[in-house]
């Protein structure tokens, strides 16, 4: 299942729903992203973010979204998925997105998981602006993650 | 065919979204991609470096090559920071 | 933080309390485990499981555990981590354990989270004996745990 | 010395904790583990393949050349399975 929204998530509530009436689930892997309130790796070198801006493609984000999570259902033999995008502005500290998978295994839910962070980040199209205390910023694209997305590449 | 530009490319040019009539021989996305180029100052700043320009061409992402015609939905932007 | 206990856990108050009021955290990884109702790789081969009990060593557990998570905090810059562990009868479709690790980057998160599962799965002093349609049974340990585990070794 | 069974070791023993004083040649893990297994039957059964047996010395994971001495509290179990 996948979802665009403006509005925050209850990771609770979410996992609970993906998982509700079902005993054939052994393992349930997550991932939350949050607003970071520094730029870059380190926090002391960083500059401040006091809030950011996402700003997203309203019909290609959901079609990427659920190609995406089509595509982890295909390399794993998942019993659940789930991918919650936001967009608008958030706060530090506020959820930006959830990622969930659940499977008979646990290497399968991670795996599963990690790629569907992986392939989002680097092929949905969301844009980040970033509010730091030098002033708005669009966040580039971290060469880190184009090889971690890397990984999956068939 | 209407175009849409996203994050710094729609700051730039100054538009969200235009619907523009390329002459006959755009019919590629790198065609598409010189002719804008040509529009103004502003559309000339944001696409002098196609090295960190990425096209989606009726929702899906597409390359220099790949071909565009009217009534396509063609889109600009930057590479994707989400998640 | 660790946690041996026989009763459930709530999955979204356990996350959010080991967020609430950070922004430094920019992903937080989470495992739950749950009691799958059927034994082994397949389920179509395996035998049903209605319930299972979990036996532990207690004192040796709580020491295990913590001794797992401050490895963990050594190998990978953690904001903060997390493992829920229960004993007992639990029922199919019940929650075993919840591990969580935040960090500033997602890989770190991710990464600590699942050598957190693996060793838990190696070394901590837990047994479980499943109630299969056939009576019961001792699970026994999973070369394939053994091998996930030996991924982190130094 | 206190000696602590689980899982199938605790059922085939039929105890799940005893307090014992074994002969003063018993020094290390290895020699308790067979002096166990002559108290009888259900320790024979129990003990008779080592390579599924886990032992903890004071809580800590333990090799059988590794030393026992009175007063500790040794833990007998099968591979752990949690998680």
């Amino acid at each position: 299942m996948i979802r665009v929204q403006r509005e925050d998530f209850d990771i609770g509530a979410e996992l609970d729903k993906l998982t509700a009436g079902r005993s054939d689930i052994g393992g349930l892997a997550s991932f939350t992203g949050l607003v970071r309130d520094f730029v870059g790796m380190d926090k002391a070198a960083g500059a401040d973010v006091s809030a950011m801006t996402l700003e997203h493609y309203p019909g290609m984000t959901e079609k990427r979204l659920a190609e995406i999570e089509a595509e982890a259902n295909t390399r794993w033999p998942l019993s659940a998925s789930l991918i919650i995008h936001r967009y608008g502005k958030l706060t530090a500290g506020e959820r930006i997105v959830l990622v969930a998978c659940a499977a008979a295994h646990r290497e399968d839910a991670f795996a599963a998981c990690q790629f569907l962070m992986d392939w989002l980040k680097t092929s949905a199209p969301f844009w980040k602006q970033e509010d730091t205390a030098n002033g708005p910023r669009w966040v580039e694209a971290d060469a880190k993650d184009d090889a971690l997305a890397a990984r999956w590449k068939t | 065919m209407k175009i849409l530009y996203f994050a710094w490319l729609r700051q730039r040019i100054g538009s969200a979204e235009e619907t523009v009539t390329p002459p006959p021989e755009v019919t590629s996305v790198g065609a598409l991609l010189a002719w804008l180029a040509t529009r103004g100052p502003g559309y000339a700043e944001a696409l002098k470096d196609l090295s960190v320009v990425r096209v989606a061409v009726n929702q899906e992402f597409a390359q220099a090559g790949d071909a565009v015609k009217a009534g396509d939905e063609v889109a600009l932007f930057p590479p994707v920071t989400g998640g």
